[in-house]
């Protein structure tokens, strides 16, 4: 193998090289340059590799004919190698990126390049104190030449302060290691660290400057504000080369120094990267500059980095992976967010709608932001993952609250910014320029941000229980996302035919869970069939569909906690991107992001606390937590959050009404189940009926009452047809919340019946209204009115949809009901069942609303002439109807086998519902689906000829034909009958109405903003100021330390 | 008001924990392991007799190939930065004196062999590279504020610059090959200590550090000058 | 004793003249006094017994960064005649 | 007492006064032309403090001459590891200080001023 000094002589004899061409020769220079950046990348590669695999050991290069500590040596073992190939490989794309630039200023510039990495090489391999401060100096010097390729006012500016920063901090280097020297004898890392057992006196002040600077050098907050002014100012192709290269040489300085200092320096830069993670991260919110964003980004990562350092001891053999999953998502992605931003050239995050222009950039700009984030299936999902676990496993929690905060805010400012991305406005006459040696250097990254997830996940404990197999379904989808809609619809229906056959023996002792996995893939299937009426090829639909089923699915087939929340991620990842699909959902779906990442955060804490002092990851140590109080509320919360209940419910109205026609009932009908499915975890995990007295369950039960009320409140008042559907699915869960926190027998069954109740009238309901909108163009039920003529077939799914939402008999809501109010009694929570029946009642209001100004009443002259909704709706529409009136006839098929495993299982044993055949009956009464069905049919069927017989005289007039004393009103549809339908009940009930979580959230949001807005004026620009912080940043330290 | 306080207070703290230190510190009676080690087996082993010369350009070769790379860079960067700078008319600057054109004549050749000799000279005489390339570009100094209107050209600048920049490390990988290591000076004969030509490749070596740092320092120097409008009176 | 108090006298001109050069409103004297740091300083190094050190400081450190200093100088208070 | 008369303790002393000069001229200073000088300053003062702890007393310089015996040369001179050290030191500095000078050389063609408060451009 090839000596690794040949990198330094390849790159620096290059550079020298490089002098004695003429200026003309940048053709040729350019190529000398791509060849002498690719020599090293294999140089280094060839190491790593041949280490890894124990072919070959470690080397120590020395130098000048002698041994450390006289001469200085160079160390290429598996760390080193493992970084210069980073570094290396890094350099060589970079370099294709900026050659552009570079050529523009000539060869030398060229020959600065070299020197660069030649430095970064070094910085890595080096084992001498003197040596890596002459090479770091090289670093800063050629990355300040760097900064002023951009020529403009601003990158002088931030080169100065860039300058003028790193040189004092190095000077302070300067002087640790003068006493270093002097108290240690040696200037060779290792024989210091070796003669450090003795204990050398003073040489702590040394190790003080040393150590303090290598922190400075790694921009800790606050004292970064000359980073800051560097990555905004700079050209992103050489802020990618500062984030990911220089930082990363940075970092692994550290790691090799920290042995020099005791164990106390561990503990600071623990503290300096929380404080650094967070500050960053939070500062980063209200950051509209998309440089600067990434700026701040890039130094809460670094921050992250420290931490993960600073808790070496306590991650003990999770160490290596957890650094490299981290490290690698920061290298990857902030390098290729940066070249990304290179070819947008916007300076403001909110004009990135230009990215739309090209595919593959806004799919690599799209796994860039969910690495970061900590999205599965990317590296610092693991390495966060277990991350959390190992300190929990010490009992560290609030640093997890660190670390999920700051990941929090991180994905806060990441999230808005993809918003901008897949939403934001673009003007057309701007055309996103993409050549190729700017996309190729990316590209590599996001592909190599594949292969390092494998890696991750290979490392990571649990990580052999994650079936891989559907991820690579879904890149497949990517990579055929050039084919026609139809033909993508088709495979993801057989997949998922092909999923749910095999799935289902493998679950098919639990009935529960058959229940779950039937809502989320029937249902899927059903709702894609709606997909075939969209024509061309609707990219990026299919991967995430089956994303979020495959998420949902993955709930239900997880059997440790890791699986769970790696498909909970996968399904919130998923719906996002489903979501913001809708016309003017990017705010809707911003809330949705910014709940769900908070409940998953909440749900991470919890699992965290529960796994203390339990050595499985099983889902029943949740039962086991030694903290009970604080996993049960906060996993409680975190699937609150996903059921929308009252007080975490504002995202939902907005996100499920402003979704494509097919994606509402996706989120609707199905998404929200894996919530309820989470919930019903976490309560068997409590230990069913024994737990029936915890506190928390009687909050819940209030909660769920009180939440049925509010969401049908809200959606009595709604205009809109979606959203008073949304709002109606509120109320919904908060029925099967209610239900499930009873705790009784009963009590799940019927919050079971529920579920599976609501998921058939939802699903069909927004399927039916889905497909009027579709046709009519508008979500105002005030424009619609007499579509009963041109869509028959929608008016009978909307009429047996409210009749199942209602509870009205013969259809199975009447049989929730039933079993509800017999929960209830048998309970004794009287009071909150009140609220409830009341609730009910407003139902009625609402649902009367929704048939009546919808397909009732006169038509409009406009929609004289619209058709039926599209076949493909109607489909699955009346599937689900089939679904209703089984279940509605025949309950005892499904709700027998779930009593029979609820009474069987050891949670609920006491049962209170016998069947006998169709009949149900409990203490207090029975019921027969059948024949209430056969009941009702007959009266319904003698109304109904009798109406028609009544009809026959009926006289039609115009719809505007009145008089309005002699004037025409402005806005005739005002005048409809269901325009402000309910505006009596809304003076007596109005008060209880008001969005008064929608304003707590909004007081919350701007108070956040504020702060952070605030806080950000710490760096003033000046960069004096910015001096003076590093300065008592240094003193702040020593005070901690001394 | 506020802020020069807090300046005033940063500081003096920082005043008084450097007075920590000072106060930590008792002065050595004693060569540590380490610099015994040059002073002793170092003579035998590098052959150079200004033990400060056998360390920068043996022992720590590597940080001496990193400093000149430093000039290199700053060199370079200054060139970009000023390149802008240049263009536009130059005025014609003022004749200098026939005083100083005289004695230039006379001096320059001097100067310029003095700087030769110290780098030469440097593993038996304080001074080396660094210090002679430091007098070779001052030759370039007594030339601009001489011969005003002379061009000294950039071309040979760069090429002694990387001719010398090649060598060095052809040199230290000519160690890789021949000798024990990167820079190793064992790849010449050792010779007669204390003579100019021994300690083995040192002298070598350093001339060429010198040439290159002087190529450097003169190139900074130009760039410097060359942003002079009119006169350089201040000098 | 006599090497102690050359070095304390050189000492204190060092430190005046930082004084001086730091808040001399003069630029030109601000630069002729970080000179005579550096001249001064490499007059220490003799009696520090470094004279390698010296030679450079005095080279290096103080004739050519102060003449580096001086063309920068130059060019500044050139244009700003020029306004 | 008597041993802080000597020579090192007072250039010990020395540098670490001029480094607080240096860098109370660093941040105090308005003008990037004085800021810069002021850093050159605190260059100097951290290579008198290397070159101030290689010195033993009654020692020589680092030179094998007539005046050092060959033999024990160890107990005759004062250490050359921290010279080189400053040798490297002073060469990066002037690199750094020129650098420097050419940045503020070309922000000063810009804008016509050296007044730092002036450039900020960048904030928040």
């Amino acid at each position: 193998m090839v000596s690794p000094i040949y990198i330094i002589a390849i790159l620096l004899g290059m550079a020298f090289m490089l002098g004695l061409l003429s200026k003309s020769g940048t053709r040729i220079a350019g190529i000398l340059t791509s060849v002498s950046l690719a020599l090293p990348v294999y140089i280094s590669i060839s190491w790593f590799i041949q280490i890894l695999s124990g072919n070959a050991d470690a080397i120590t290069i020395f130098t000048a004919g002698s041994v450390p500590p006289f001469s200085i040596n160079l160390v290429m073992g598996l760390e080193e190698a493992f970084f210069t190939s980073a570094i290396n490989i890094l350099g060589l794309l970079g370099f294709i990126y900026l050659s552009a630039d570079l050529k523009k200023q000539g060869v030398r510039a060229m020959a600065l390049y070299l020197v660069l990495i030649m430095g970064l090489n070094v910085v890595v391999m080096t084992r001498d104190i003197f040596n890596l401060f002459v090479f770091m100096e090289i670093v800063t010097i050629a990355v300040a030449g760097l900064i002023y390729l951009k020529n403009d006012n601003q990158s002088k500016e931030a080169g100065f302060k860039y300058l003028v920063a790193v040189g004092i901090i190095s000077l302070f280097f300067l002087i640790g290691i003068g006493f270093f020297y002097f108290y240690g004898g040696t200037l060779n890392i290792d024989g210091f660290i070796a003669a450090n057992s003795v204990v050398v006196k003073g040489a702590t002040i040394a190790i003080f400057f040393i150590i303090i600077s290598i922190i400075l050098e790694l921009k800790p907050f606050p004292a970064n504000g000359w980073a800051l002014d560097v990555y905004q100012a700079a050209t992103p192709g050489v802020s990618a080369l500062i984030s990911s290269g220089t930082a990363t040489a940075s970092i692994f300085v550290l790691y090799k120094l920290l042995p020099l200092g005791s164990e106390i320096w561990l503990q600071i830069l623990t503290v300096v990267g929380a404080v650094t993670f967070l500050g960053s991260n939070f500062l980063g919110i209200s950051q509209k500059n998309t440089n600067r964003l990434l700026g701040y980004s890039s130094i809460g990562q670094v921050g992250l980095l420290m931490m993960v350092i600073g808790f070496m001891p306590q991650l003990g053999s999770a160490f290596k992976m957890i650094f490299f999953s981290v490290f690698i998502s920061h290298f990857l992605a902030k390098a290729g967010l940066f070249w990304l931003s290179g070819i947008v050239k916007k300076e403001s995050i909110t004009d990135w709608g230009i990215l739309r222009g090209s595919n593959i950039a806004l799919f690599l700009f799209g796994i860039f932001l969910f690495a970061l984030v900590g999205f599965p299936p990317f590296p610092s999902f693991y390495g966060k993952w277990q991350m959390v676990m190992e300190l929990a496993g010490t009992g560290r929690f609030i640093w997890i609250v660190i670390i999920l905060l700051g990941s929090f805010f991180e994905g806060l400012y990441l999230f808005r910014w993809l918003g901008y991305a897949i939403k934001g406005e673009k003007s057309n006459e701007e055309k996103l320029q993409i050549p190729w040696d700017k996309i190729v250097p990316p590209f590599i990254f996001g592909i190599s941000l594949f292969i390092a997830a494998y890696y991750a996940n290979s490392m990571s404990v649990y990580g052999n229980t994650i079936n891989l197999i559907p991820l690579v379904f879904i890149l497949l989808l990517f990579v055929i996302d050039f084919l026609p809609a139809y033909i993508k619809n088709t495979i993801t229906i057989g997949a998922m035919v092909y999923y749910a056959v095999n799935l289902y023996p493998s679950i098919s002792d639990d009935t529960l869970r058959v229940v779950f996995a039937a809502i989320f893939l029937i249902g899927g299937i059903l709702t894609m069939i709606a997909g075939y009426s969209v024509k061309g090829k609707r990219k990026g639909f299919f991967p995430f569909a089956v994303m979020m089923y495959f998420g949902l699915i993955g709930l239900i087939e997880a059997e440790n906690l890791f699986q769970f929340f790696f498909a909970w991620e996968l399904m919130t990842l998923g719906s996002y991107i489903l979501i913001i699909r809708g016309k003017f959902s990017m705010k809707h779906a911003f809330n949705y992001m910014l709940f769900s990442l908070g409940g998953a955060y909440l749900i991470f804490l919890g699992i965290a606390m529960s796994s203390f002092g339990n050595t499985s990851l099983d889902i029943g140590i949740i039962g086991l937590s030694t903290m009970p109080g604080w996993s049960y509320t906060l996993l409680a919360i975190g699937f609150l959050t996903k059921t929308a209940a009252l007080g975490l419910h504002i995202w939902l109205p907005g996100a499920h009404a402003e979704a494509e026609s097919d994606v509402s009932p996706m989120v609707s009908g199905i998404l929200l189940k894996g919530g309820v499915f989470g919930l019903i975890v976490l309560f068997l995990a409590m230990g069913g009926e024994q737990a029936a007295s915890h506190p928390l369950l009687y909050s819940l039960g209030w909660l769920g009452a009180i939440t049925a009320l509010g969401g049908n409140l809200l959606a009595v008042f709604q205009e809109d047809a979606k959203r008073l559907l949304a709002y109606s699915s509120v109320a919904n869960l908060g029925y099967i919340l209610f239900a499930l926190a009873f705790m009784t027998n009963i009590g799940w069954l019927s919050a079971l019946t529920y579920s599976i109740n609501h998921f058939l009238f939802k699903t069909l309901l927004f399927l039916a209204i889905g497909g009027v909108v579709l046709r009519v163009k508008t979500h105002n039920m005030y424009e619609m009115g007499g579509l009963i003529k041109q869509m028959p077939w929608s008016f009978i799914a909307v009429l047996i949809g409210i009749i199942t939402l209602a509870g009205i008999p013969p259809l199975s809501g009447y049989a929730g009901k039933w079993l509800f109010y017999n929960a209830v009694i048998t309970k004794g929570w009287y009071f909150q069942g009140v609220l409830v029946f009341f609730a009910g009642t407003i139902a009625f209001l609402y649902c009367f609303k929704l048939i009546y100004s919808v397909f009732l009443g006169q038509p409009k002259d406009r929609f004289r002439k619209v058709k039926e909704a599209p076949i493909w709706y109607l489909i699955p529409q009346f599937i689900l109807i089939i679904g209703i009136m089984i279940f509605s006839a025949r309950p005892d098929l499904v709700l027998k086998p779930i009593g029979a495993l609820l009474t069987q299982s050891s949670y609920f044993p006491s049962d209170s519902l016998s069947w006998e055949n169709v009949t149900a009956s409990t203490n207090l009464g029975y019921w027969s689906g059948y024949k209430i069905m056969l009941v009702i049919g007959v009266m319904f069927a003698v109304l109904l000829v009798w109406l028609m017989y009544m009809s026959r005289k009926t006289q039609k007039v115009k719809q505007f034909n009145i008089v309005y004393a002699g004037e025409r009103p402005f806005t005739p549809e005002t005048t409809h009958f269901s325009h402000n339908m309910f505006s009596h009940y809304y003076k007596a009930l109005g008060f209880l109405s008001a969005p008064l979580a929608t304003r707590f959230w909004n007081i919350t949001n701007d108070i956040t903003h504020r702060i952070a807005d605030g806080s950000k004026r710490l760096y003033t620009g000046n960069g004096q100021t910015y001096l003076a912080v590093i300065m008592a940043y240094i003193i702040i330290i020593y005070l901690i330390m001394f | 008001m506020l802020r020069n306080s807090l300046r005033v207070i940063i500081i003096a703290a920082l005043g008084w924990i450097l007075f920590q230190v000072y106060s930590g510190y008792s002065s050595r009676d004693e060569l540590n392991e380490l610099a015994g080690y040059y002073a002793t087996e170092g003579l035998s082993e590098v052959g150079a007799a200004n033990l400060v010369t056998s360390v920068v350009v043996t022992y720590r070769g590597l940080d001496t190939l990193g400093e000149v790379t430093i000039l290199f860079l700053t060199a370079l960067i200054i060139g970009l930065m000023l390149k802008a700078e240049h263009r536009g008319d130059r005025t014609r600057l003022r004749e200098s004196s026939e005083f100083l054109v005289t004695a230039s004549h006379v001096l320059l050749p001097v100067i310029f062999m003095v700087g030769v000799y110290i780098f030469i000279n440097g593993h038996l005489t304080p001074g080396g590279g660094f210090q002679g390339g430091a007098i070779l570009a001052s030759t370039l100094i007594l030339m601009l504020l001489s011969f005003t209107n002379s061009k000294i050209s950039h071309k040979v600048l760069e090429i002694t610059e990387s001719v010398s920049g090649i060598s060095f490390i052809v040199l230290g990988i000519l160690g890789v090959i021949l000798a024990g290591g990167f820079l190793d000076n064992k790849i010449l004969p050792l010779g007669e200590f204390g003579k100019l030509f021994s300690a083995g490749a040192i002298p070598v070596i350093y001339s060429f550090i010198g040439l290159k740092v002087g190529a450097e320092l003169s190139t900074i120097i130009l760039e410097f000058n060359q942003i002079q409008g009119t006169d350089d009176k201040s000098l | 004793m006599i090497y102690s108090i050359i070095v304390l006298i050189l000492s204190l001109i060092m430190l005046v003249m930082a004084l001086v050069a730091i808040h001399h409103k003069s630029l030109q004297i601000a630069v002729i006094a970080s000179g005579i740091i550096s001249l001064f300083a490499s007059v220490v190094y003799i009696f520090l017994a470094a004279p390698d050190v010296a030679i450079t400081e005095a080279s290096i450190g103080s004739a050519l960064t102060v003449i580096i200093f001086f063309y920068v100088l130059n060019k500044i208070r050139h244009s700003d005649a020029k306004e | 007492m008597t041993n802080l008369f000597s020579i090192e303790y007072i250039t010990i002393f020395t540098s670490f006064a001029l480094l607080v000069l240096g860098l109370w001229g660093i941040i105090s200073q308005k003008n990037i032309f004085k800021i810069i000088i002021s850093f050159s300053i605190v260059n100097t003062s951290i290579h008198l403090l290397l070159v101030s702890l290689a010195y033993i007393r009654n020692r020589t310089a680092p030179i094998i001459d007539s005046a050092v015996d060959r033999v024990n040369a160890a107990e005759k001179v004062v250490d050359p590891v921290p010279h080189a050290l400053v040798l490297t030191a002073i060469v990066i500095g002037i690199g750094i200080t020129a650098l420097m000078l050419s940045y503020a050389f070309t922000m000063y063609k810009q804008h016509k001023t050296l007044d730092i408060n002036q450039y900020k451009s960048l904030k928040w």
